[in-house]
């Protein structure tokens, strides 16, 4: 760095996984700086490879122009020293629940008919006629029959003394079929493989009023009065009174050998490698379990996964994924060999799934497992990206700094802030974490986990079906549309509109994108979508942000730490940083987004931070220069 | 096929015969009586107006028996800006049998034509050609058709708006011969990289192909001011004036859209149909083709320098009435007798009946026009977000053989299938490396392996959606231009398709694509009406096929060699 | 000058040097190297308006009145942005605009662009929409 | 197990006349609006799916969401948009279900502009019963301020061959029913079998 000229355009420019950011500032002999612009724009190719050169000359040359200089005047350009960073996300299902012969009609068709319980033995509506009076008889439609016709064999029996007592119905005429019943009966409907209800055993029919459910069928001693099961059988039908609980409507069928199962699906071990063990942990040991190890085996030099699962697949992708990014012409090849997993995050999470062995497309919430990884590897690219810049723009391009560094460095220019200072930068693939010590010291870290993990958790979690409508449910409000003139808030509030909505976000829950509101494809209330996607951000950011806090906090202790400050994309979050900053608050931590250069924001902090390095290396004695 | 069963037979016993017919496609197509009072009718009614024309102080004061005071907005457009105001008397007073002797006689030139033409009113037009019968209807098509060279244009859509499919699809268009290639989508948002696979497939299979996006007017706009496309079609127009309204237009705002088009250098025509009007309830009881004549002049008072009708998108009505696809016939004879570019339909799913379907193309397959299809399916029908056209990619090879048999030029050519193969294969190869190149979601190599192979949309493995509407997005919002496409296809190192495309674009600063039936040749020399004019004057004249292009249209698939008949040339 | 005829058709071959771009450059200054040195922006493959009123002429030699009109009124719009040519065909739908507001529509044409024959055309249409009931009603429509 | 008869009853339908439509005022009811000929000079749709079903089946869509249902005839025209706007201001809740005689159906709202809908089956050849009962479910879904899938649509390529005629006809056919100046009427849907087959 020595013996060039002091004074001239100094350009910061920091690649990130998805920005790539630009300072230009004039660097006096002195070392004073004076910040002229900043830009920014999307990264080309994967950070830390060549493919960066066109972001970067397009970010440099867009602060050029705003500030009106020319890129002649530039005396240099700084890199960050950015290794790639690549992560990958996968989720296992780790239980599943089947139904074996038939025993259990759980679905809550959204409008079954009648109210209360029937017990009776089953038959096809067609023989109702055929019925010895007296009997109680649950009678079973098939598909194709009319509400009419239905309603009249049903009376035509009742007339001629069957005493029929409920009605299981493949179409969704619960209503009208008990609508017209000379005596009405509880009714479910809906039942698509009612075929395959066996005929004449002994069944029982709940249905609870509107807005209540059930009482006797998820009651294990409420079957075992219905069916006269003894203590032994009633252990066995335990698990179809659990399964029934909360539903509004149900149909139990005894069967001789009937179950319901609820099983743990084996997916497979994870191996870890670090502090001198291997540990292996069974991922359908969950979250809690797998986190566990991951701690145990601090610093992770390595995980494998097992061949032929989703995690085994997931990280091996990663893996071939960054030699393919790192492998450019005329280098040597980056051997697979070389690539390690450096961390890993695993998030318990649930999958709504279809029941096996369901006959009414019975939908269960089974257990699953979302992991994280991240890989990193110490050769970078980035001499050849400054070769390039160099190339393209006609000045000077160097390594200016390493980016956790340099982070630290421009987010001292947020206003209030002081060493030592914790840097989180909240990211798509990893959240990073930076500590630079009073003593002028730093370290920096990254974790696995970040914005895409949410919105994968948020897309399986509600059952979405289209990532894009994840997306924006992360990132934006929610409300309800009440009417074509007015939206309530998730926070309560109401607001009116002079225009109507458009119609296709009347009466639904929409998330309010900078376009305008969008409607969201889930039958879920307000309520429940809310809480979805604050807890898919509490267990990746909260969790990662004290976990990689605590990587760089000396000694691990948090209360080490004064001031930590927001970086990144996440952190323009609506409530992120909020969540973040309450939950650092015990520590005695003041946590807030950072505003670097006291106009930027989360953002620009490594491209100002490499400026601010530049000029205080030009002038060693100058300490730290004060923007 | 069709969502319900074929009609059911009575309960009474029928004949073997009467079983077969049943059962025969052509009885699953509609077909009704005419209702002339509504509309209902092709060509022929009495609630037509008589022609009738009088000029006072060099304005037109009737029109068709109608005084100036009691003109709809179309009457007023058309005596305004349509009719020739020195000649309307003079030639709106010759006999109709003489003008449409004129139109089918070989003595008289174009050029002869048009003098009397230009001064007719829409009741007159109807009259001369309502005198004409299907022969004389293509006779005069032969010599009123604005280009001597007839053309064909092609529709490359993919139901999955999969970009590698409409690249590589618009490559083997290209490469067969079509002139012009039109996308639209499925999910409007994909517009962007479907536009540009469409541009860069098109310049791969052959230099100078002309594109299209039809979309709402703001992104179809958007895309060719930034030169992702070269021209646009779909700029729709009435014949009355409730139904114009209803389409949320008037002639003097799409008129006004028409120079916008050309202040852009975007080459431009309009669209519309007969039945359109009858089809939306509101013919104001006038035939099918009085109304589709006033949208022709309409278009022509406009000064769009051409039109695609043929009924286009309401095929159905007029397929469904006696005359009617003589009326059709007749709407493209018009579009060429007024002097504008006929792009002359053949581009909907038209009939069940594959024997219809030919004989409803042979009134502009034969005569030929400036494009015989406004849209042959450049895709299996299912891919064809156009709801399906007459013809589509399975119906190639009866194309040349029919261009063979009759010894006439549609526009298209039998190509080896290494030749085919190599294009497609480039298209997806070059796509791969623009894409990347933009940093737009990444073509993999298997994707091109499929592009190269593949028949439908199903053959291609799926697309990440949502990667792909974000990349689209991104090229809206990062303003990416023709040139950048350019720019990127050098830098990939395609030095042929980055000139080609370049050359396409250069031609927006000259203009010359804005001319009547302009299309560009591989050697990118633009050919209109023009330096390409129709000079039929009787046999042996006007645009022959003969020479290298017959050569080339001889060839087919299978053709046993004459030196050797153990073996095939081709 | 004298007028183009249809033999100067097409310009690109027969006459690139009457070629400019709106920007001032010959179109033979169009090259790939040029692309390719970052010299050319989009604003370079605009078409002028210079270059539409050659191609009316053309249009009028080959007795085509209405196209070169249509040209003629294409020259005028070249100068005003993207935006607001839109914003103008939008103003020409039916019930779209008051005649007062054609008639400021016609005015700024004329003043702002020095675009009479586009002016023209938007007070001829004026005139019908009011004759036809088609300009804008004074409240909103409830129906 | 056995099925239904394989000739089930022809079921028919009057609409016997009430009077004047009124404003509803039951905030959980779905007005349900005819064309000028609907179930009058016409008895069925483009594809033969009698009227009586039509009716019926938009009705229990209703009934079964627990919502009640009024059908109005509108006399004064036969444009689905505008039938079902006015209907959407009778309704207490403020929807409606336009139906025109060939099968053309739309969900509408009455703070909606007219040309705007909720949602709409344009391919009239394609409605058969089971649509017109996800119809009218869904109608009543919106009424009580659900937000229900939108019935999925279907295309057809080759529908314009066999139907875009037919269609214009009865579009046509219908125009000449209309009864300019005639305010929409309540009716009361009579239900009977001509126990066919």
């Amino acid at each position: 760095m020595s013996g060039r000229a002091p004074g001239g355009l100094v350009v910061g420019v920091d690649i990130g996984n998805s920005t790539t950011e630009a300072c230009l500032g004039l660097v006096d002999p002195d070392g004073q700086v004076t910040y002229l612009g900043t830009a920014l724009t999307r990264t080309t190719g994967v950070k830390g490879t060549p493919d960066n050169t066109d972001g970067a000359l397009t970010a440099i040359r867009d602060a050029l122009a705003r500030a009106g200089r020319d890129s002649a005047e530039v005396r240099t350009v700084l890199l960050n020293e950015a290794t790639p960073v690549i992560s990958g996300l996968a989720m296992e299902t780790i239980t599943e629940t089947i139904i074996t012969e038939s025993t259990m009609i759980g679905h809550n068709p959204t409008t079954p008919g009648g109210e209360g319980l029937g017990v009776g033995t089953t038959c096809s509506v067609g023989d109702l006629a055929e019925q010895p009076p007296g009997q109680p008889v649950v009678c079973v439609v098939p598909p194709g029959w009319d509400f009419d016709d239905t309603a009249a064999a049903v009376n035509a029996a009742v007339a001629a003394g069957v005493d029929v007592v409920a009605a299981v119905l493949a179409g969704d005429d619960a209503v009208l079929v008990t609508n017209r019943l000379t005596r009405p009966v509880p009714v479910v409907d809906e039942v698509a493989a009612v075929e395959k209800v066996p005929l004449g055993m002994l069944a029982a029919v709940e249905v609870a009023g509107p807005g209540r459910t059930i009482r006797t069928l998820s009651n294990s001693y409420g079957l075992a009065t219905v069916f006269g099961l003894d203590p032994a059988q009633t252990r066995q039908v335990s698990p179809v009174a659990r399964a029934l609980t909360g539903n509004r409507s149900a149909v139990v069928v005894r069967t001789p050998s009937g179950d319901v199962t609820d099983r743990r699906i084996p997916v497979g071990e994870l191996v870890l490698h670090g502090a001198g063990k291997t540990l292996r942990v069974d991922v359908d040991a969950g979250a809690e379990a797998i986190m566990d190890a991951v701690g145990r085996a601090q610093p992770l030099e390595d995980a494998r996964g097992e061949p032929g699962t989703h995690v085994g697949g997931m990280l091996a992708q990663v893996r071939d994924t960054m030699a393919d990014v790192m492998d450019s012409p005329g280098l040597p090849a980056v051997p697979v060999a070389e690539i390690a997993i450096r961390d890993v995050l695993a998030v318990d999470t649930f999958v709504p799934a279809e029941v096996r062995g369901g006959l009414a497309g019975e939908v269960a919430l089974e257990n699953a497992v979302a992991l994280a990884a991240m890989v990193s590897t110490s050769r970078s690219r980035m001499q050849v990206v400054a070769d390039r810049v160099s190339e393209g723009l006609g000045a000077a391009a160097a390594i200016g700094g390493v980016e956790g560094e340099m982070a630290v460095s421009g987010a001292l220019t947020t206003p209030g802030v002081d060493r030592p200072v914790a840097v989180l930068d909240l990211g798509g693939g990893s959240t990073d974490a930076a500590l630079l010590t009073r003593d002028g010291r730093a370290t920096a870290v990254h974790v696995a986990g970040a914005g895409e993990l949410v919105t994968k958790l948020v897309h399986s979690e509600l059952a979405l079906g289209d990532r894009e409508v994840a997306e924006s449910v992360k990132r934006c409000p929610l409300a309800q549309v009440e009417s074509f003139f007015h939206v309530r808030h998730e926070d309560g509030t109401v607001q009116f509109f002079e225009t109507p909505l458009p119609p296709e976000v009347y009466a639904r829950v929409v998330v309010l994108t900078p376009e305008g509101p969008a409607p969201v494809g889930t039958r879920h209330r307000l309520d429940h979508v809310r809480r979805v996607r604050r807890e898919a951000k509490r267990r990746v950011f909260v969790v990662n942000a004290l976990r990689a806090l605590r990587q760089v906090a000396p000694g691990g202790n948090l209360r080490e730490l004064d001031f930590v400050v927001l970086l990144g994309g996440s952190a323009l979050d609506f409530e992120i940083p909020d969540m973040i900053a309450d939950a650092l608050a015990p520590h005695g931590i003041v946590c807030g987004t950072g505003n670097v250069l006291g106009t930027e924001g989360p953002r620009n902090a490594v491209a100002t931070g490499l400026v601010r390095a530049h000029a205080a290396a030009a002038v060693p004695a100058a300490r730290e220069p004060v923007p | 096929m069709t969502s319900t069963a074929p009609r059911q037979s009575s309960a009474a016993r029928v004949s073997r015969r009467t079983e077969v017919l049943e059962a025969r496609p052509v009885n699953l197509d509609g077909f009704v009586e005419e209702w002339p009072e509504k509309g209902l009718v092709a060509m022929e009614s009495d609630f037509d107006p008589t022609p009738s024309v009088r000029v006072e102080d060099g304005r037109i004061v009737e029109l068709d028996g109608k005084e100036r005071a009691d003109f709809d907005f179309m009457d007023t457009f058309i005596a305004n800006h349509a009719i020739d105001v020195a000649s309307a008397e003079r030639c709106t007073a010759i006999p109709s049998v003489e003008i449409a002797r004129l139109l089918i006689d070989p003595r008289a030139t174009r050029d002869d034509v048009l003098a009397v033409t230009r001064g007719l009113t829409p009741a007159k037009v109807l009259d001369v050609v309502k005198l004409m019968n299907v022969v004389e209807i293509m006779q005069g098509m032969q010599k009123m058709r604005a280009r001597r060279t007839p053309a064909n244009q092609a529709h490359s859509t993919s139901a999955r708006d999969n970009p590698i499919q409409v690249a590589a699809d618009a490559a083997e268009g290209a490469l067969r011969g079509f002139a012009e290639l039109e996308t639209t989508l499925g999910v409007v948002r994909y517009a962007p990289l479907v536009a540009i696979a469409l541009q860069v497939g098109g310049q791969v299979g052959r230099g100078g192909v002309l594109t299209q996006c039809a979309l709402e007017e703001a992104t179809e706009l958007e895309l060719g001011m930034r030169g992702i496309t070269a021209y646009a079609e779909t700029i729709s127009v009435y014949g009355t004036e409730s139904v114009f309204i209803d389409g949320d237009d008037t002639p003097w705002s799409k008129a006004f859209l028409a120079s916008a088009y050309a202040s852009r250098g975007i080459k431009m025509r309009f669209t519309s149909g007969t039945g359109s009007e009858v089809q939306m309830g509101n013919a104001e009881g006038k035939s099918m083709l009085y109304l589709e004549i006033r949208c022709i002049l309409m278009a022509k008072g406009a000064g769009v320098q051409g039109l695609q009708n043929g009924s286009i998108s309401c095929i159905g009505v007029p397929g469904a009435v006696p005359g009617g696809l003589r009326a059709v016939a007749a709407e493209n004879l018009v579009a060429s007798m007024v002097d504008l570019e006929c792009a002359s339909g053949n581009d909907q799913s038209f009939s069940h009946s594959s024997m219809r379907r030919t004989a409803r193309a042979i009134p502009q397959l034969f005569p030929g026009t400036d494009f015989v299809c406004s849209g042959y399916s450049a895709v299996p029908n299912p891919d064809n977000m156009f709801a399906g056209s007459n013809f589509d990619t399975e119906d190639y090879d009866d194309w040349n053989t029919i261009q063979r048999d009759f010894q006439v030029d549609g526009g298209l050519r039998h190509v080896r299938e290494a030749e085919i193969l190599q294009a497609r294969n480039k298209a997806a190869r070059v796509l791969q490396a623009l894409f990347r190149h933009l940093d737009l979601p990444a073509i993999t190599d298997d994707e091109v392996e499929a592009a190269t192979y593949a028949h439908s949309s199903n053959d291609y493995p799926l697309r990440d959606v949502l990667a792909d509407l974000k990349g689209a997005q991104a090229v809206m919002d990062r303003g990416i231009t023709g040139l950048d496409l350019v720019r990127g296809l050098e830098a990939a190192g395609f030095h042929d398709v980055a000139e080609n495309l370049l050359m396409v674009l250069r031609q927006r600063v000259s203009g010359d694509l804005l001319q009547t039936s302009a299309i560009l040749t591989p050697d990118f020399v633009p050919l209109s009406a023009i330096n390409d004019p129709n000079d039929y004057a009787g046999p042996g004249t006007g645009y022959r096929l003969e020479g290298e292009r017959w050569e080339e249209l001889k060839k087919l698939r299978h053709v046993t060699s004459a030196t050797n008949p153990e073996t095939e040339v081709g | 000058m004298t007028a183009l005829t249809r033999d100067d058709y097409p310009l690109s071959i027969n006459r690139p040097d009457l070629l400019h771009t709106p920007t001032g450059k010959p179109i033979t200054a169009l090259t790939m190297d040029a692309v390719v040195s970052g010299e050319l922006s989009a604003e370079d493959l605009r078409i002028s308006s210079e270059t539409l009123l050659l191609q009316a002429e053309i249009a009028d030699a080959s007795g085509r009145p209405q196209l070169a009109g249509n040209f003629r009124r294409a020259a005028e719009m070249t100068a005003i942005p993207d935006a607001e040519v839109l914003a103008m065909y939008n103003a020409l739908r039916p019930r779209a605009s008051t005649g007062e507001a054609l008639a400021e529509l016609a005015d700024r044409l004329e003043t702002t662009y020095s675009a009479p024959v586009c002016a023209a055309l938007v007070r001829e249409a004026a005139e019908v929409y009011g004759r036809r009931d088609l300009l804008a009603r004074p409240t909103g429509d409830d129906d | 197990m056995t099925t239904p008869t394989a000739a089930p009853p022809q079921r028919t339908v009057t609409l016997r006349e009430v009077g004047p439509a009124r404003r509803g005022t039951r905030p959980d009811e779905v007005v349900v609006a005819v064309s000028p000929a609907f179930a009058g000079h016409f008895s069925k749709t483009i594809v033969d799916v009698p009227h009586a079903e039509v009716l019926r089946q938009l009705l229990a869509g209703i009934e079964e969401q627990g919502v009640t249902a009024r059908v109005v005839r509108i006399r004064d025209t036969a444009d689905l948009a505008a039938l079902a706007h006015v209907a959407a201001r009778l309704s207490g809740s403020g929807i409606s279900v336009g139906v025109l005689s060939r099968g053309t159906t739309i969900i509408h709202q009455r703070d909606l502009p007219r040309l705007s809908n909720l949602e709409l089956f344009p391919q009239s050849p394609l409605l058969d019963a089971p649509v017109f009962r996800m119809i009218g479910s869904n109608a009543a879904q919106y009424a009580k301020g659900e937000s229900p899938q939108p019935v999925p649509t279907r295309n057809d390529q080759m529908a314009r061959p066999r139907w875009q005629a037919k269609a214009a006809l009865l579009h046509l056919k219908e125009f000449e029913c209309i009864e300019a100046g005639q305010g929409p009427l309540e009716v009361e849907p009579v239900f009977g079998s001509s126990a066919a087959g």
